[in-house]
């Protein structure tokens, strides 16, 4: 019994949050919820390791390396933000931003997105695993709408619309699948959807329904995820939503929708041989890398630039999948690691810059934000220098390791473009975060108060970061390794 | 090839004694060009012992570097000057240097002159030093090319060398390269030495001079050091060019005889030279300070025609 | 524990993470924090350069030594380092200049006691040096790489420290982009290296990627096609041109180091650069094999034309630090000249020639290195007396600041290349290995050589001119300003370290041929040859050229000879003039009544015949407003301004960017906000890919 | 009785329910009153249930009824009545301009249906139950996208949203020979509800702070 717990935890606590009235108390059960799926996390990599696969209640509940890989990212992310969450919304709540209520939705919601992700991760049925993905949408739309200003429920409406769109296809694209599973055997006995089913007998697919399936799954799921020209939605919610809220999007949900886009990837590999699904992934990754930097360049919005930047990662992951070789996707994985613990720290960051000085634009703020906020813009630019990919974070490493990769399979040119698209993100993120971050300003009163906001938690994702930079521990490479080799498929 | 000090003493005291005489001679002649009858050929000397005797002047704003100038002037040029083959054609000191040590020490002169011009605070020093420190500039790259189409020739740096294969058979000044070369560092040489009509040694009106209003705060033993190096070097320039271009009568030997002849011959040429200098200056004026770059530039053009053509030839 | 390069290097590389640590500790105690980092930097340092010397004088047979720092972490990164003896040079001079460096910061930093926070500056110092370090030892590429962008990271920071200031920030962004930039170009290089090297081992593991590999590979003909390997030259060639700042890639230089504080702005000049030369030297000779023609003639342009543009932008200035940083171009410029040439020769099979100018060239990059140090440190004194980097608001110095001025004075006589120091020496070997270059072919291409030679005549004449300007404005002759007037010598560590760097210029000058016997296991490695015998004469006393009667020279006979002739005057003096006296007298002022610093000439107008001599390429514009009271003839002020265009800022990088910002504010309009439009984007996304299925 | 007969006869009753659908769906592309709208929606939603039952008479597959009783309670009446209610409250009667006028749009859903049978045309061939519904479900889904495309009130959009949902329904029911398993079946439905509530929620606040339905206002977050 180790999954179900995983899949209970949060929907308990966000149900005793339901109940409970203090705050402080609802902070309480969100962290321990989180702490508690991280440690269930851990338990489940060595499971994982020890017998490639944990399965539960009749294989419904299915968990392979790749899940395992998720889950940890999963309850990571979401322990930070909530550890995150206690002193920011003490901070909205002292500035009447928002209502009680509106915390307490907060603090029950987020439980409910986290077991979402969950339940896409190790849910082994792809049904289940679509109506798990809309849940999280769900939950998210409201968090995003939050503070109920006119920005954030036009962020929330268009997020809505295009994610429930999307889905919508998805949906299409997973019963066509379905259909192709049924197949010619018209025998009365209803087969199962079970992923791990499926791959057993992906073989004998139609491939043309394959085909058509995928298609309506890479667009549908594509939106979720973010990928260019799909990805319309990601910047508004994304800089909407609360801070704690925005972190868990660009953390975790865009590479929880990936990740059932893999899963898919993975079974048309297995139907059509490679060539298909992979070309169309590194054509979405390149293209989203490509479209992503202009707009980080000229942006005039902190957590809007923030979220161009995920949409330039997510790019990257797609692409290095798509390139398909075990060292690309080996590097894929790495990265999404590496930014879950990378992003979130950019976003809580940006958050107190939103609640010191409330605004977001960059012409608002101004210059010298180092001068009012120096712990802030400490953790701030150790994550960005991390974003941006340079060395000592890993994001350098896996960025380099994708690179050598294409290289190695004789991709140059496409690698040459992957290359050039993080140049111009850089250029963009450095240009933008010294124009607020460094110069000189007169602090009107050295706030000690919320001087040290948030730290917790960035320094959590920063220290975690930092660690895995520099060392990395053997189970964990192994369990990269194994969902690498699961990814990549017998072909 | 050890330095000997024999020789070494020999040309430094050819050196220091010469070069006022030739001077003094370009002086003379120019004023009995122009109907006057001139100062005396030996006046450089009169003038040279009553500096030294004179009490001295200095600023009150310049510093050590103004006192460290006309030694460093003095001593390239005789340094200078030891490395050119005159009435020898193993010139004492070669050893230590060519071509490219002596344009080096020039400019370690010229370096320390226009700091010594900066340094009193007046602003004729600054406007010479500027001025002196532009042309050379400009100068130098012509000197140089003019000299490399010799060197590459020759295959060689060394002032002894050049005139050693100058002596070879099949050399001639009438070969096209070298003419075209003489005629470079002539300009060159007019440039260097602060002539007419890139600069007027005679004048001391302000907005004509260049090389005096360096030497304006000058007084006393300085100034004598600053005028016999500038002779010195003058001297020097005229011995390269006569030397590498008209090789003859130079002794191969320390004997008397060859030494004499050798003294003889060169002398003859240097005073030939000095006639041509006198020549230009008089029947020439000083060119305006931003037409010097269209001679000067004329002058590296000549040089890069007499590389084209010693490519031509070679 | 014996003394060994290996027991050495360790200690070097902690003495840095300890400085850095100590930095990062004491954030909060300044004098603590900036004794610890800076004494930890200047042991540290002393460390590594013996260490080098010491590797470097071990002779060729001594095998390279190997450190592995770090266990393997992912596929790919060995944190293996290699000290041979092209690193343990590079290495000599990253620590040599380290030393007196943070020796000097030690004064220096001081003067930020209270403003600024001393910790983060000894801890990004002490970073800066030890990736600097790791960049010139690395032996894998990969590893390489982390610790190029480390060290521009480091650098980055420190050019920000000052961070209040506007043009600080811009200076810092356009660096920073610029040279990340150029960490693309060389990225894409390695990689391709990888690639070829990969698929001759048969895997893409950590090998293909180390230097080792790479260097063993050269034997191989087949391993690099020739579209590839002129592909990385280019690549490698801009990559480490817009590090070492060739132009046109040098815009970032002028405007980074004269921000930075002034032992920061000593160390990118001197050192920083360097590693493009070294990354250059690096690939060039040790990977990519017999170069075609067009390499070498393409690194010499390159090197004559960002020599001559170098030195001339550099007489413009009259900002001190930025006039400096200019003539970091030219040096650059000068380096390349013999490397250039060096390619040349070897495409030619000259390998002895080859050498010569290989030689040249590294000369060159180690006084370079000595000498702007040393100039840097001077201005940095001057900055640290007056609080200006304006010449024209100096003056006198020499008075108030004399070991200062001498300091400044030595370094502008080397970096003017006069005898008898360092840089005459390195420029005179240039000049044979072109010289000599003359006879080695037929072709047209020749005529490079000796019209190198002439720009490099004319650059060196240049710069002259512009030392007599620098020293001249700044030391001499009355000061210009309050501040100029009240100006102190430097505390003692700032002496002492401009006295290190002296003692180097001098050494390198005095006794070249002493110095050559270090570069031999150097050329052994690049060129296979060693000819530091071959350039001796008279028991190390001459100088030669590869053939002795190609020419001679004893800078240190020179210095003896002319001590000998002072003789002279010392005797005339007795002679003549021992009755004669000395006064002190007011300069000559044309009768008016006292000179005032207001009638010195200025820095602009001591550049100014330059000015108008090379219009053409400066593009002057003046502006003068006068204003009087009923008359134009009784002015009662005037004000004039100069400036000269940039041109490659103003016609290729400004346009550049501009249309770069344009094209993507054109780009923002797909994200126009309607849901109508963002729905019919996916519409249309699905449309062609179910046409894509069918 | 001839059970490959029955087979036939049920296959054509699908196809013509399907059918009916899709002309529904036309209709809702050019009808712009809301309350109508709602209606039509209903109508098809209705046809779904139809299909649902037949599928599930044919196969006597018991899930499938209550899929179709599913169907029936939520996307027949209840989902109807809410929307009907919101209408009311926030009394709005009838679309504003749409981005295409009335011809455009049927020329446009003309071509999406083509495009559909293109698509779906190499299955046509399959020999099971409902084997050409799929060549309509995309075209449902297309059209469905093309409606909520051209439709500025976020009401009409939320209708289009759900008819696109009838489109993959259809497709689920049909296609897959008998449905999904029920738990992917529950799922989604109870999803298609939440949906639901919170457009409706959503559609509320905006409602409240912007005094206006049409989502073509909604454009402050550019860039």
């Amino acid at each position: 019994m180790l999954l179900t717990p995983i899949l209970v935890i949060p929907p308990a606590a966000a149900l005793l949050c339901l109940l409970v009235r203090s705050r402080r108390l609802m902070e309480g059960l969100n962290m321990l919820a989180f702490a508690a799926t991280l440690a269930l996390g851990i338990r489940l990599l060595h499971e994982v390791l020890a017998r490639t696969v944990v399965t539960e209640w009749k294989e419904f509940f299915y968990a392979d390396a790749l899940s395992a890989w998720m889950v940890l990212l999963i309850s990571a992310v979401s322990l930070g933000s909530s550890l995150y969450a206690g002193r920011y919304f003490r901070r909205d709540l002292a500035a009447g931003v928002v209502t009680a209520g509106r915390v307490k939705e907060f603090f029950v919601l987020t439980p409910v997105f986290a077991t979402g992700m969950f339940l896409v991760v190790l849910a082994n049925n792809l049904g289940v695993m679509w109506f798990a993905l809309e849940a999280t949408a769900l939950s998210s739309v409201l968090l995003v709408a939050l503070y109920n200003r006119k920005t954030s429920l036009e962020a929330a409406w268009k997020y809505i619309m295009l994610g429930s769109l999307g889905l919508a296809l998805a949906l299409f694209g997973t019963v066509i699948t379905y259909a192709a599973a049924v197949g010619q055997n018209g025998n009365g006995r209803l087969p199962s959807f079970n992923w791990s089913h499926l791959m057993t007998v992906a073989a004998q697919f139609d491939p043309r329904l394959i085909k058509l399936a995928f298609v309506f799954v890479l667009v549908g799921y594509g939106t979720k995820a973010g990928l260019a020209p799909m990805h319309t939605w990601l910047p508004d919610a994304h800089s909407e939503a609360p801070s704690p809220t925005s972190a868990m999007l660009s953390g975790v949900s865009l590479k929880v929708a990936i990740y059932a886009l893999l899963r898919f990837h993975i079974l048309t590999t297995q139907c059509l041989g490679t060539g298909y699904s992979r070309t169309l992934l590194l054509g979405f990754g390149l293209f989203s890398m490509l479209l992503a930097a202009p707009f980080i360049l000229v942006q005039s919005n902190l957590k809007r630039m923030l979220a161009y930047s995920s949409l330039e990662h997510v790019g990257l992951i797609c692409a290095a999948i798509g390139l398909n070789t075990p060292v690309t996707i080996f590097g894929a994985l790495l990265h999404m690691g590496y930014h879950a613990l990378t992003k979130p720290v950019l976003f809580f960051a940006a958050g107190n810059i939103h609640q010191t000085f409330h605004t977001l634009k960059f012409r608002v703020i101004g210059p010298g934000v180092v001068k009012v906020l120096p712990v802030t813009v400490l953790f701030m630019g150790l994550a960005a220098v991390a974003a941006m990919g340079l060395p000592p974070f890993g994001l350098f490493y896996s960025e380099l390791t994708v690179l050598s990769g294409g290289f190695a399979a004789g991709r140059t040119f496409i690698s040459s473009l992957i290359l050039a698209a993080l140049i111009a993100a850089f250029c963009g993120i450095l240009k933008q975060l010294t124009r607020i971050l460094l110069g000189a300003r007169k602090v009107e009163r050295a706030n000690d108060a919320t001087a040290w906001d948030g730290v917790p938690a960035m320094g959590l994702l920063v220290g975690g970061l930092l660690v895995f930079s520099v060392w990395f521990p053997e189970p964990l490479l192994q369990l990269i390794h194994q969902a690498a080799g699961i990814i990549k498929g017998k072909s | 090839m050890k330095p000997d000090l024999f020789a070494i003493l020999l040309q430094t005291a050819l050196l220091l004694a010469l070069a006022p005489l030739i001077s003094g001679c370009i002086r003379n002649w120019k004023a009995r060009l122009q109907n006057r009858r001139g100062p005396r050929v030996v006046q450089p000397y009169f003038d040279l012992i009553k500096f030294l005797r004179k009490d001295m002047v200095i600023s009150e704003h310049a510093s050590w570097v103004f006192s460290a100038a006309p030694y460093v002037v003095f001593i390239t040029a005789l340094l200078v000057g030891l490395m050119v083959p005159m009435v020898t054609t193993q010139a004492p000191v070669s050893l230590f240097g060519g071509v490219l040590a002596v344009v080096g020490l020039l400019a370690l002169g010229r370096f320390f002159m226009a700091l010594g011009g900066l340094d009193p605070a007046s602003a004729f020093g600054g406007m010479g030093s500027s001025r002196e420190m532009t042309i050379a500039a400009i100068a130098e790259p012509a000197l140089m090319l003019a000299i490399f189409t010799v060197a590459i020739t020759v295959g060689s740096t060394d002032f002894s060398h050049m005139v050693a294969a100058a002596q070879q058979s099949g050399w001639d000044l009438l070969n096209p390269a070298h003419l075209m070369a003489f005629v470079a560092l002539f300009v060159v040489l007019l440039a260097e030495t602060g002539r007419i009509p890139i600069d007027n040694p005679a004048t001391h009106l302000e907005l004509t001079m260049i090389h005096e209003a360096m030497l304006l705060e000058y007084s006393g033993r300085y100034l004598a050091l600053m005028e016999w190096g500038a002779s010195i070097k003058q001297l020097v320039l005229m011995a390269i060019l006569v030397n590498i271009f008209l090789p003859v009568g130079l002794a191969a030997d320390g004997s008397a005889a060859a030494l004499g002849l050798g003294l003889a011959v060169f002398l003859g040429k240097i005073l030939l030279l000095s006639a041509a200098v006198v020549l230009v200056e008089t029947v020439n004026a000083k060119l305006r300070l931003f037409r010097v770059p269209d001679l000067l530039s004329a002058a590296f053009v000549l040089a890069t025609m007499a590389l084209l053509s010693t490519f031509i030839f070679h | 524990m014996d003394i060994t390069p290996t027991t050495l290097l360790p200690l070097t590389l902690m003495g840095y993470v300890l400085g850095c640590a100590a930095g990062l500790l004491f954030l909060r105690h300044e004098k603590l924090a900036n004794l610890c980092s800076f004494g930890c930097a200047t042991l540290a340092a002393l460390c590594g350069t013996v260490a080098c010397v010491m590797s470097l004088t071990a002779g060729p047979a001594a095998a390279p030594i190997q450190l592995q720092l770090l266990p393997t972490l992912i596929p790919y990164v060995q944190f293996t380092v290699r000290l041979d003896p092209l690193s343990a040079f590079f290495g000599l001079i990253v620590s040599l200049l380290g030393f007196a460096l943070s020796l000097y910061s030690l004064g220096y930093a001081r003067g930020f006691y209270g403003r600024k926070n001393v910790g983060v500056l000894g801890a990004f110092f002490n970073l800066l040096l030890l990736a600097t370090t790791l960049v010139v030892m690395a032996d894998n590429a990969f590893f390489f790489l982390m610790v190029w962008e480390i060290m521009a990271l480091s650098a980055y920071c420190l050019v920000s420290f000052e961070h209040e200031k506007p043009e600080t920030r811009s200076a810092g962004v356009l660096y920073f982009v610029m040279s990340h930039i150029g960490t693309g170009c060389i990225m894409l290089g390695f990689l391709l290296l990888f690639q070829a090297s990969g698929r001759v081992l048969g895997n893409y593991g950590p090998d293909a990627y180390s230097f080792a590999g790479f260097h063993a590979l050269t034997g191989n003909v087949s391993w690099l096609s020739s579209g590839s390997r002129d592909a990385a030259f280019l690549l490698f060639l801009i990559g480490f041109g817009v590090k070492a700042g060739i132009v046109p890639l040098h815009t970032w230089l002028p405007a980074a180091h004269p921000v930075a504080p002034s032992n920061v702005s000593a160390f990118m000049s001197g050192v920083l650069i360097k590693t493009g030369i070294y990354g250059m030297t690096r690939v060039f000779f040790d990977f990519l094999g017999t170069p075609p023609m067009w390499w070498g003639v393409t690194v010499l342009s390159i090197g004559t034309i960002s020599a001559v543009l170098g030195v001339l932008y550099a007489l413009m200035q009259h900002d001190l630090k930025r006039l400096l940083a200019y003539h970091s171009i030219e040096n650059i410029g000068i380096i390349l000249m013999g490397f250039g040439a060096s390619l040349m020769f070897l495409h030619m099979n000259h390998p002895l020639l080859a050498t010569l100018a290989l030689i040249a060239g590294l000369y060159h990059t180690i006084n370079h290195a000595v000498f702007k140090g040393l100039l840097f440190l001077g201005a940095g004194a001057v900055l640290h007396a007056t609080h200006t980097r304006d010449m024209e608001q100096m003056g006198g110095l020499a008075k108030r600041m004399p070991q200062t001025a001498f300091f400044f004075l030595v370094g502008a006589v080397a970096i003017s290349a006069l005898p008898p120091l360092n840089g005459f020496v390195s420029e005179w070997l240039t000049y044979q290995s072109l010289l000599q270059g003359f006879g080695t072919t037929d072709s047209l291409l020749r005529l490079m050589f000796p019209i190198g030679g002439a720009l490099l005549a004319l650059t060196s004449a240049l710069a002259a001119a512009c030392f007599v300007k620098a020293f001249g404005i700044t030391f001499l002759a009355q000061p210009r300003s309050e501040a100029a007037a009240q100006a102190h010598e430097a505390p003692l560590t700032m002496l002492l370290a401009q006295a290190v760097l002296v003692a180097a210029c001098v050494f390198l000058g005095l006794f070249p041929t002493v110095f050559l016997q270090v570069l031999d296991p150097l050329t052994q490695q690049l060129t296979g040859l060693q000819i530091s015998q071959q350039l001796t004469l008279a028991n190390g006393l001459v100088l030669s050229g590869v053939n002795q009667n190609g020419g001679t020279v004893s800078t240190l006979g020179i210095t003896l000879l002319g001590l000998c002739l002072l003789s002279i005057p010392f005797v005339l003096w007795l002679v003549f003039a021992r009755r004669a006296k000395t006064r002190i007298g007011p300069t000559w002022d044309c009768g008016l009544k006292g000179l005032t610093p207001r009638m010195e000439y200025t820095a602009t107008g001591f550049s100014k015949p330059i000015r108008m001599i090379f219009k053409a390429l400066f593009r002057p514009r003046r502006e003068v407003q006068r204003e009087y009271d009923f008359s134009p003839y009784f002015t009662t002020s005037i004000r004039f301004e100069a400036h000269v265009e940039e041109v490659f800022e103003t016609r290729i990088y400004r346009p550049l960017n501009r249309w770069v910002l344009w094209a993507s504010r054109r780009m923002r309009a797909l994200q126009a906000g309607s849901l109508q439009a963002y729905l019919i984007y996916i519409f249309i996304t699905l449309l062609l890919l179910l046409l894509f299925a069918l | 009785m001839n059970h490959s007969v029955s087979i036939e006869i049920g296959s054509q009753i699908i196809m013509l329910l399907a059918a009916l659908m899709l002309v529904l769906q036309l209709l809702l592309v050019v009808q712009r009153m809301l309350l109508i709208n709602i209606r039509l929606f209903a109508l098809q939603s209705l046809m779904l249930t139809a299909i649902a039952t037949v599928v599930a008479y044919y196969y006597n597959a018991t899930h499938v009824y209550i899929v179709a009783v599913l169907t029936l309670v939520g996307k027949v009446i209840f989902l109807p009545w809410l929307l009907n209610r919101l209408v009311r409250r926030i009394n709005i009667v009838q679309e504003i301009e749409p981005l295409f006028n009335a011809p455009t749009s049927m020329l446009i859903c003309g071509g999406l249906t083509l495009l559909g049978y293109l698509v779906a045309r190499p299955f046509t061939t399959l020999h099971k139950l409902g084997n050409n519904t799929l060549a309509i479900a995309i075209t449902l889904l297309l059209t469905g996208f093309f409606l909520m495309i051209n439709r500025r009130k976020a009401i009409s959009q939320v209708l289009a949203l759900l008819t696109i949902e009838n489109g993959v329904m259809l497709a689920a029911v049909a296609l897959t020979t008998y449905g999904m398993p029920l738990v992917v079946e529950l799922g989604i439905f109870f999803d298609v509800m939440v949906a639901v509530m919170v457009l409706g929620i959503l559609v509320y606040r905006i409602r409240e702070s912007f005094d206006s339905m049409d989502t073509s206002k909604l454009d402050q977050l550019k860039g």
